[in-house]
């Protein structure tokens, strides 16, 4: 059973999903989440189960598909992957039993399994196909989420959302298949496996070329500024759920799949296109930040910082360098738990009072005291505080970048001062303060149901801020590989130069990788 | 002065363009079905020269089935219009636009 | 020289025939026009040695298929005078004037290889009819059977459209009515 | 020795959360009481560490585990107790012992008492964090975590506006120094290859000079920000909205020091730059005057304390800068006890006052708390630097040193500086204690605080008193880590002039102060009189319209700037150019739909128009073909290639 | 005098002309049937034609096994041409007519499918695309494309309604104006080559080099012209909207398949050896009207209000589409066109059937037309499972992987690309991205709306009976499990291809 884990990770919830039509209304929440509970201990299993020294792929399966045109089923995880994996059960079973009354709960929960099939799917697979295929197929889920339990703007956002991640990727699908042409061309055979595509060393105008089409597609899922603007739509329209897989999970595909195709495809590429990334990274960082810090709405203040922690992640992956692609990986995580959070705690005011604007509170820490304690921390953990998981993989990037650029360092530095800076703004008008609304006078405090699934997020937190070599080690062995295969095909001394190798001295003959050309 | 293929497949072109015109222009669909006959009894003209002057005889072969084509077309045609003309009372195009946009 | 001069007249008359076809405003001229034109045609298939094609022309383009637009013209009541907007001529006038003009000036070009070999070549001593019913019963036997079918899809669309069946539209009938509609057929026939 | 470093280190953090489970519950005599004895208890240990230092013991060292380990980069939590930090801890320990214990009664009739306790003592564990860490790392764990409970404990009485204001400028300008921190720890590490202290300095030697300034810079910046040097020095002043042991612990002996700290702890890296040391002596003497000049008009009580630990802050970073880092250290030690107690008198006072802050509105009180005016009185004294108080020790060394170092527009400022001390310490005593009784105007009844807060603070009165006569056990003990230059000025004539001179001066302005506002009757300002509308009063009031230039011109044109990013750029600009794409691909759709006008004759036309087109391309482009060579020709003597 | 002829039956291969005999007997034997007793029930004819298709397909598969096994096979004096390519359009021509067949079993009546008339035109039509494929003489196509068509107008009006009226003389009309540039165009080949066998046209042109190069322009432009018609390129497509909405659902989705697989065989055979021996210009055109028709399409799909309506727009995008492999003109580009339009007839019949099986015989007051978006307003609250499907299809039709579409659309891309065609991959590629805009509308119509008023869900299974839940199921099972008949499906297209030379 063990060789086939990635795949029961993968389809057991979407088989799970479609009996799940068949369940009795009422009881559909229970089975939801114990389907969710089973799938997050099989993402357990396998994280128990997994070799935290081997740097390279485990649980692989392989799989011919279309073996004419080099289509298979392959999956795998790494030290990379593994953990998004995990945290997407985990999230998606805290997003199930957080769920609150929501009519037509029944199909909500059958789309949330979908969709937890498909990110499992899109960290698992190791064909750039397959990958296309999960990485697709997750935008329909949410197209539904939102659109169907959203705001009054759901329509919009949704179609907004799912069009523009649509075109980039489509974009993408064209670079995918140039890569496989080439593959093609340099051994006669098609194959989208990724770790075969790792072999090529392309001459560097295509992986010019390459690296813009993948980049489109993965900048956009990220969000990337300037293609940042579905994100506060999709975040302010859609239902609490949404915006807690949307920010924890999904925007994370677009960083992942950097760290997985980017970085070892193109070198020469990445180094080349190192600088402008950077720059809009820390564009990211500070423009959305200010922009977070002019929102009304609590909901948008979150959405808008998280594209700007993905600005930290983003320039900690062009780090190009072990410290700065592991700060960055586990930042992902980091940040997945701390906005997951965060939205569920929007969720939570916006259940009871039925509106995200921070003109609408105030003094809440009066009445809701453990809300505000859970909401504080959370808010720290997001401006990066020490010893809570988001300064890890801050810290990690940045420290990471600065091998780079001083310069652009200090400028993404400014992260830390623009985040404290709305965050403790919106934090304020939240909390603090007299009660200045009758309506807030007497809203009850977070009960069972959210304190189920804020204390776990609220652990992790901590304990991953103070301890985080269980997720660090592996993730730093994963990423050394990568960062050799990456030095070992650069071809441009530029691109020599910037990335590090780690095995000092050897150098790996250049004649037993196929050439591209 | 010699009257070669050109001549013919000139005037075959000159027919032609007036089926065009009468295609383009006949509101009335009867007429407009003449139109397109015009069109087929030009290109007929072109194979049939074309098939004289190379002393081939597929030319001939394929003015003859584009005579056939013809006759079916008239048939067919001629049955919608009438369908249309029983319900509708015209036969004039210019009713015939419901569906647009 | 006669030659040429017959090619001119024919094709002067046919052209002023099809122009009054297209022009005409009454249809009866035009249905006129277009039977001689067909007619001038023929003599063409005749100067051309086409003598088996000129007959056919005649006989169903005059006789057929122009008897079936003269019950048509009836039927549909157009001989009068017809009205027709005299919209957006210069479109059509300019299209056609274009694209006549262009092909006639690439087709004014003589052609450059004429070399071609004739597959299926006139036999000298052979009347042209002969020569037809030869390549059109062994080489075009196949297409001369799917104009048979294609000649009894014409018919039967013929009956189908121009008959009583489509008098009455299944499609828009409610279920009670078609039923009341086939009670009473099977009345008339029972009784 | 290993137990006693983690009962130091740990039993903050059990008093911190022993308290935290408290803090949902009504007010709970014995979280306090719990609390303050795991804060005795620390301190005891601290002190168990201390007489093993003393005693000549090794140099304790722990490693508990591992934080972060990627690539070449490898973090512990390491913990150290050396000569240096084991000086932090006993003042840290000690004064929040006092601070602990003084709070059950300060806090006495607080809803949130369980909670203050919660936050205190996790400030004491950050701070331990800070002061024990044998890396960078861990400094900076416990640096922001000292931020953290210091934005806490600002905005406790989270109510207030002004009080949530404070918390929040408070953390955002120390999150601006501590992006410098962090740069500097980058710069540490990418050129060392480490964050241990110990790995790292052995390394800085042989770095080129020029990375070793950017290091001591990008270090010192933090230093600027937690210590509250110029040009970050604002959140101060405006931090003494929380409760007064806040102030008294935080504020005043601890966690402002942090930036001293560093700059002790990082002594052979400054060592190494000079120039550096230079600036930060400056810059420490300019905020010594500076805050000093703020003190010298202030009308809030804990404002005067504010500035003036904001100046004696200066003081130390003089010292430190010019790598008198012993000294530093000494006077941090007697500063946090003298300061704390005045802060903690303070804090008696506005007890007694309903929480009056102007001390105009006061005196005379020497009758009604006169424990407290005792203690405030010899805690002045000892600011001040009258022989044989704490302060004279510590802060006439800092003197010398400038004399020595040949620094002698430093030496001069401070010395001016000590005078201004002086004043505005006796003004606040002046007009607090004596004089008439203003208070009854505003109808309160002053009542002396409870005893055992008294007694709380006596240990600092003591050592606010004798502290100075440890100077020779903690130079011995202290300069086997640090540097030990003995500062003598070399001639035993000039010494005394100096000292004596120095002593009268302050004496001088002693005895101004009381003159002016103990013997002479004192009003209540209300904004007429002569000196009030001096131009120099007002620049001193307004605190030199620095507030003000960062309201005016950071502050506000931030928010604009945020705004205008939100609602012109991303919303009219980013965001409506994509939606612009997709708008022309559904009006274009729109526009043209009326091609399918659905008449016949329209459609027929189309087609034909087809033909024509490709037709018309067919010729142009078969023109094209035939006289290739001759357009090219033509478009060669173009220019075109 | 002439000599006798003498032919060898052996070297007529009569063998070839079983495919196409076979619906012609059929239609026959239901004209006699309905001859010999009249209002027989249309079960009869429905499941007669079906026999006969199944036999249709049996001979079909059985001439694939001759041509896998013996090559490119001719017959009957070389009129008949069955190669890869006619096979494979035959499959999928007989497979999609086996599909449509079914859905004239509806449980409301429809007038169409009471006259065992209808039956007899279905099957002749069939026959006259399969000529139409399996030959390369001009002359045979074109009696094999008018013999079709007349069969197909007549069937389209005998919907019998005024829409269905007008789409029928509109649909014969500019058919009638494309059959005369198929002459012409035929005409001008046989002016320069002597020959109307598309072989022998491409080997006399190659022989004298393109010579006559404005000839050649002429007769291509004009070809263009009556091909572009039939596959609904831009500017020749006008017709497809309107007869679209004038016919029947079912029917309009049959006729987004098979008219247009079979002119797809058209162009391959003709286009692509004038590409691949240098008409530049002929490359230019197609590319240009490959793209605008793709574009353009979608842009008009994106403004309908009607579903049929935007599905016909979406039908002439994907043509345009598929245009492309033509253009392209490589193994991989023309088997990916089979591999497309296979997975494409699966999808898009599906969502034909989709509309079929919710057609209401009388349109309530709020609602113009047959399928307006309204109508699915709120669908997965009323019928989840048919919104479901309904979704299902529209996805696939969106190129959302993993369903059915998407394969054929990245082998297509993927060919593009191959080819050095990156500019176009990216024009195609993006073009998915429009079309997924008004695909999306539905679902959104269908899943975050509310129903209108009065709409309790009947209405979408109106017309739903066992045969019709039949196909759509054969539909969705294709549409979703594609990936897994995908590559033995694709090993079989491309040997077919490559083996007849394309």
């Amino acid at each position: 059973m063990l060789d086939h884990i990635l795949s029961i990770i993968i389809f057991f919830p979407a088989v799970a999903g479609i009996l799940g039509f068949l369940v009795q209304k009422d009881s559909v929440r229970a089975y939801g989440i114990a389907v969710a509970g089973i799938e997050f201990a099989l993402s357990l299993w396998l994280w128990f189960s997994f070799d935290s020294s081997v740097s390279g792929m485990q649980f692989m399966e392989q799989l011919p598909l279309v073996p004419a045109f080099g289509i298979n089923y392959i999956l795998g995880v790494d030290g990379i992957s593994v953990f998004i994996i995990i945290l997407a059960s985990f999230f998606t079973m805290i997003g199930i039993s957080s769920l609150g009354e929501t009519k037509d709960i029944k199909n909500m929960i059958v789309t949330l399994l979908f969709l937890q099939m498909t990110m499992a799917g899109v960290f698992a697979a190791l064909d750039a196909i397959l990958f296309y295929v999960f990485w697709e197929l997750s935008l329909v889920p949410m197209l539904y989420i939102i659109g169907a339990w959203g705001g009054p703007l759901r329509v919009y956002a949704s179609v907004k959302f799912f069009l523009y991640t649509f075109t980039g990727s489509l974009v993408m699908l064209v670079g995918m298949l140039f890569m496989a042409y080439f593959y093609y061309q340099a051994t006669g055979v098609w194959s989208f496996a990724i770790l075969e595509w790792y072999r090529l060393i392309l001459p560097e105008s295509f992986q010019l070329w390459l690296f813009a089409a993948f980049f489109l597609g993965f900048a956009i899922k990220v969000p990337m500024f300037p293609f940042h603007t579905w994100l506060p739509y999709a975040h302010g329209q859609a239902p609490t759920i949404g915006s807690v897989i949307l920010a924890a999970i999904l925007l994370k595909m677009g960083t992942y799949a950097f760290i997985r195709f980017s970085l070892p495809l193109f070198p020469d590429a990445s180094v080349f296109y190192m600088f402008p990334i950077a720059v809009l990274a820390i564009i990211m960082i500070i423009y959305t930040a200010m922009v977070a810090y002019a929102q009304k709405d609590v909901k948008q203040v979150v959405a808008y910082s998280s594209v700007s922690h993905m600005g930290v992640i983003i320039l900690g992956t062009f780090a190009l360098n072990v410290e700065g692609i592991s700060g960055s990986i586990f930042l992902m995580i980091a940040h997945g738990v701390v906005s997951g959070a965060l939205f569920l705690l929007v969720g939570v005011i916006y259940d009871r009072r039925h509106t995200k604007l921070m003109s609408e509170f105030g003094g809440l820490a009066h009445v809701m005291p453990r809300y505000a304690t859970i909401f504080g921390l959370m808010m720290m953990a997001s401006v990066g505080l020490p010893l809570t998981i988001n300064f890890v993989g801050e810290f990690l990037s940045l420290l990471g970048f600065y091998q780079q650029s001083h310069i652009l360092t200090l400028l993404a530095g400014m992260a830390i001062i623009v985040g404290a800076i709305y965050m403790l703004a919106a934090y304020k008008k939240m909390f603090f303060g007299e009660v200045t609304n009758e309506a807030n006078r007497n809203l009850p405090d977070v009960n069972k149901r959210e304190l189920f699934a804020l204390i776990p997020l609220a652990i992790i937190t901590v304990w991953l801020g103070i301890y985080p070599k269980p997720l660090l080690e592996p993730i730093n062995n994963s990423v050394k590989s990568v960062v050799q295969l990456m030095h070992d095909k650069a071809i441009t001394d530029e691109a020599k130069s910037r990335i590090p190798s780690l095995v000092k001295g050897i150098e790996i003959t250049k004649t037993s990788t196929p050439e591209a050309h | 002065m010699e009257i070669g293929l050109n001549h013919y497949l000139v005037l075959s072109t000159i027919l032609f363009s007036i089926g065009l015109v009468g295609v383009m222009r006949r509101k009335n669909l009867l007429m407009l079905f003449f139109a397109t006959e015009i069109l087929l009894n030009s290109v007929n003209i072109a194979f049939a020269a074309i098939s004289h002057y190379y002393g081939d005889l597929t030319g001939q072969m394929f003015a003859f089935f584009v005579i056939a084509i013809a006759a079916s077309e008239v048939a067919v045609g001629l049955g919608l219009l009438i369908v249309w003309h029983k319900r509708h009372g015209n036969i004039d195009l210019e009713y015939m636009s419901t569906m647009r946009g | 020289m006669f030659e040429a001069i017959a090619f001119y007249l024919f094709a002067f008359l046919t052209i002023v025939m099809f122009y009054i076809t297209v022009t005409t405003s009454q249809a009866l001229h035009a249905l006129t026009a277009l039977a001689a034109g067909m007619i001038l045609i023929s003599a063409f298939f005749f100067i051309l040695g086409a003598d088996f094609l000129g007959a056919v022309q005649i006989i169903v383009y005059s006789g057929a298929v122009m008897a079936l637009y003269a019950f048509g013209m009836m039927f549909f009541d157009t001989t009068r005078e017809l009205k027709e907007k005299k919209g957006n001529n210069a479109i059509i006038v300019g299209l056609s004037i274009i694209a006549a003009v262009l092909v006639v000036v690439i087709f004014a070009a003589p052609m450059v290889s004429t070399n071609m070999a004739a597959h299926y070549p006139m036999v000298a001593d052979a009347g042209n009819t002969q020569e037809v019913g030869i390549v059109l019963f062994t080489k075009y036997l196949v297409p001369f059977e799917l104009a048979a079918v294609m000649l009894l899809v014409a018919m039967v669309a013929g009956i189908v459209l121009a008959g009583k069946k489509m008098d009455l539209s299944l499609t828009l009938m409610d279920e009670a009515e078609i039923q009341q509609i086939k009670d009473e057929q099977n009345k008339k026939v029972l009784s | 020795m290993e137990l006693y470093l983690y009962l130091a280190l740990f039993s903050p953090l059990v008093s911190s959360l022993f308290s935290a489970l408290f803090t949902a519950t009504p007010k709970k005599q014995f979280t306090g009481i719990v609390a303050s004895g795991l804060i005795i208890l620390a301190f005891v240990s601290s002190t168990i560490l201390l007489t093993h230092i003393l005693s000549g013991g090794d140099v304790v060292h722990v490693e508990l585990m591992t934080w972060m380990a990627t690539g070449d980069l490898y973090i512990p939590f390491g913990f150290v107790v050396d000569q240096v930090s084991v000086t932090m801890m006993m003042v840290v320990t000690l004064v929040s012992s006092v601070v602990h214990v003084y709070s059950i009664g300060y806090m006495d009739h607080d809803k949130g008492f369980n909670r203050f306790f919660s936050y205190l003592s996790a400030f004491v564990f950050s701070m331990m964090i800070l002061v024990m860490s044998d890396n960078f790392a861990g400094l900076f764990i416990g640096w922001e975590g000292v931020g953290l409970c210091s934005w806490l404990l600002i905005g406790f009485w989270y109510h207030k506006e002004s009080a949530t204001w404070a918390a929040n400028e408070a953390f955002i300008m120390n999150r601006i120094a501590d992006l410098g921190m962090l740069i500097g720890l980058f710069l540490v590490y990418w050129n060392t290859g480490t964050l241990q202290y110990e790995q790292a300095f052995a390394a800085m030697p042989s770095l080129s000079t020029d990375i070793l300034t950017w290091m001591g810079i990008f270090l010192f910046i933090g230093a600027m920000g937690k210590s509250a040097q110029f040009p970050l020095h604002t959140w101060l002043a405006d931090a003494m909205e929380g409760p007064t042991p806040v102030s008294a612990l935080i504020h005043a002996a601890t966690m402002v020091t942090a930036g001293v700290y560093l700059v002790i702890r990082a002594n052979p890296l400054y060592d190494l730059i000079p120039n550096v040391g230079l600036f930060i002596a400056s810059l420490g003497a300019f905020v010594a005057f500076y805050a000093a000049s703020m003190a010298l008009v202030n009308r809030d009580m804990k404002r005067i304390i504010a500035y003036s630990t904001l100046s004696q802050l200066g003081y130390m970073f003089v010292a430190a800068g010019l790598g008198a880092y012993w000294v530093a250290l000494f006077h941090l030690m007697a500063h946090a006890f003298f300061k704390a107690l005045l802060f903690l008198g303070a804090g008696n006072v506005m007890h007694a006052m309903h929480d009056e802050l102007d001390p105009f509105k006061m005196g005379g009180l020497k009758k009604p708390m006169k424990a407290t005016f005792i203690m405030m009185t010899l805690a002045s004294v000892a600011l001040a630097g009258i022989f044989p108080f704490a302060g004279f020790f510590s802060k006439d060394l800092i003197l010398e040193v400038s004399i020595i170092e040949h620094h002698y527009i430093i030496y001069s400022v401070l010395l001016f500086t000590a005078g201004l001390t002086a004043f505005y310490s006796f003004r606040l005593v002046a007009l607090i204690f004596h004089g008439e009784e203003r208070y009854k105007l505003f109808g309160i009844h002053p009542h002396e605080a409870y005893k055992f807060m008294l007694v709380a603070m006596s240990p600092l009165l003591i050592l606010a008193i004798i502290a100075g006569s440890f100077k020779m056990t903690y130079f011995e003990m202290v300069t086997a880590l640090l540097p030990a230059t003995e500062y003598h000025v070399h001639s035993v004539a000039m010494y005394w002039i100096m000292t004596i001179g120095t002593q009268i001066f302050v004496i001088l302005a002693i005895a101004f102060a009381y003159k002016k506002y103990a013997m002479s009757p004192v009003t209540v300002p209300d904004g007429t009189s002569k000196m009030e509308n001096r131009l120099c009063y007002k620049i001193l009031i307004n605190q030199y319209y620095i507030p003000y230039i960062y309201q005016e011109y950071v502050v506000k044109p931030y928010r604009e700037l945020s705004t205008i990013f939100w609602k012109e750029i991303d919303m009219k600009i980013v965001d409506a150019s994509v939606d612009g794409i997709a708008k022309i691909f559904y009006s274009t759709g729109e526009n043209t739909r009326t091609m399918q006008s659905g008449n016949l004759s329209t459609m027929l036309k189309w087609m034909v128009a087809g033909i024509v087109a490709l037709l018309s391309l067919a010729v142009v482009f078969g023109l094209a073909v035939r006289y290739s060579d001759e357009i090219k020709v033509i478009l060669s003597g173009l220019g075109v290639q | 005098m002439l000599a006798p002829v003498n032919v060898s039956l052996d070297s007529l291969n009569l063998v070839t002309l079983a495919p196409m005999l076979i619906p012609i007997l059929g239609a026959l034997l239901i004209l006699i049937v309905e001859v010999s007793k009249a209002n027989l029930h249309k079960t009869l004819y429905v499941m007669l034609s079906l026999l006969f298709l199944a036999l249709d397909l049996g001979a079909v598969l059985e001439s694939a096994g001759v041509f896998a096994a013996n090559g490119t096979l001719l017959g009957v004096f070389d009129v008949m041409l069955i190669d890869g390519l006619a096979i494979l359009a035959q499959i999928i021509i007989v497979g999609a007519s086996l599909l449509f067949i079914p859905l004239a079993l509806t449980h409301s009546r429809f007038h169409e499918f009471s006259y065992p008339e209808f039956f007899a035109l279905f099957l002749f039509m069939i026959s006259g695309f399969q000529f139409m494929v399996a030959s390369d003489n001009l002359i045979l196509i074109f009696v094999g494309l008018e013999t079709a068509s007349l069969a197909l107008y007549t069937i389209i009006a005998m919907h019998n309604r005024d829409k269905s009226f007008e789409a029928a003389v509109k649909y014969f009309t500019m058919g009638a104006l494309s059959a005369g540039f198929f002459s012409f165009g035929a005409m001008v080949f046989y002016a320069l080559t002597g020959s109307v066998e598309i072989n022998q046209i491409s080997a006399v042109l190659s022989a004298n080099h393109y010579a006559d190069m404005g000839y050649v322009l002429v007769g291509t432009v004009f070809m263009l012209g009556a091909i572009g018609f039939k596959v609904s390129l831009i500017p020749f497509h006008t017709w497809a909207p309107d007869v679209y909405e004038g016919s029947s659902a079912a029917m309009a989705g049959y006729m987004s398949i098979v008219p247009k697989i079979a002119a797809f065989i058209v162009a391959i055979r003709f286009f692509e050896f004038l590409i691949h021996s240098g008409v530049v210009w002929l490359e230019i055109a197609l590319y240009a009207s490959v793209v605008i028709t793709m574009t353009a399409a979608n842009m008009w799909a994106l403004v309908q209000n009607d579903v049929k309506r935007m599905l016909a727009y979406s039908s002439i995008s994907h043509a345009g589409f598929v245009m492309a492999a033509v253009l392209i003109g490589t193994t991989q580009s023309n088997s990916a066109l089979f591999l497309y339009w296979m997975l494409f007839a699966f999808t898009n019949l599906g969502s034909f059937s989709m509309l079929w099986i919710s057609r209401q015989k009388h349109l309530p007051e709020h609602q113009p037309s047959d399928h307006t978006y309204d109508k699915f307003a709120g669908m997965i609250k009323t019928s989840p499972m048919a919104a479901v499907v309904m979704g299902l299809f529209m996805l696939s039709l969106a190129g959302i992987p993993p369903f059915a579409l998407f394969w054929g659309k990245i082998y297509l891309i993927s060919s593009a690309v191959t080819a050095g065609y990156t500019i176009l991959a990216l024009i195609m590629a993006l073009n998915s991205a429009i079309a997924a805009y008004y695909y999306l509308k539905l679902i959104v119509y269908m899943f975050m709306k509310e129903p209108v008023m009065g709409n309790d869900g009947q209405v979408y299974i109106s017309n739903s009976t066992i045969s019709l839940q039949v196909i759509i199921g054969i539909a969705s099972i294709g549409t979703i499990f594609a990936i897994i008949a995908l590559n033995p499906i694709l090993e079989f297209i491309t040997s077919f291809v490559y083996n007849s030379g394309y």
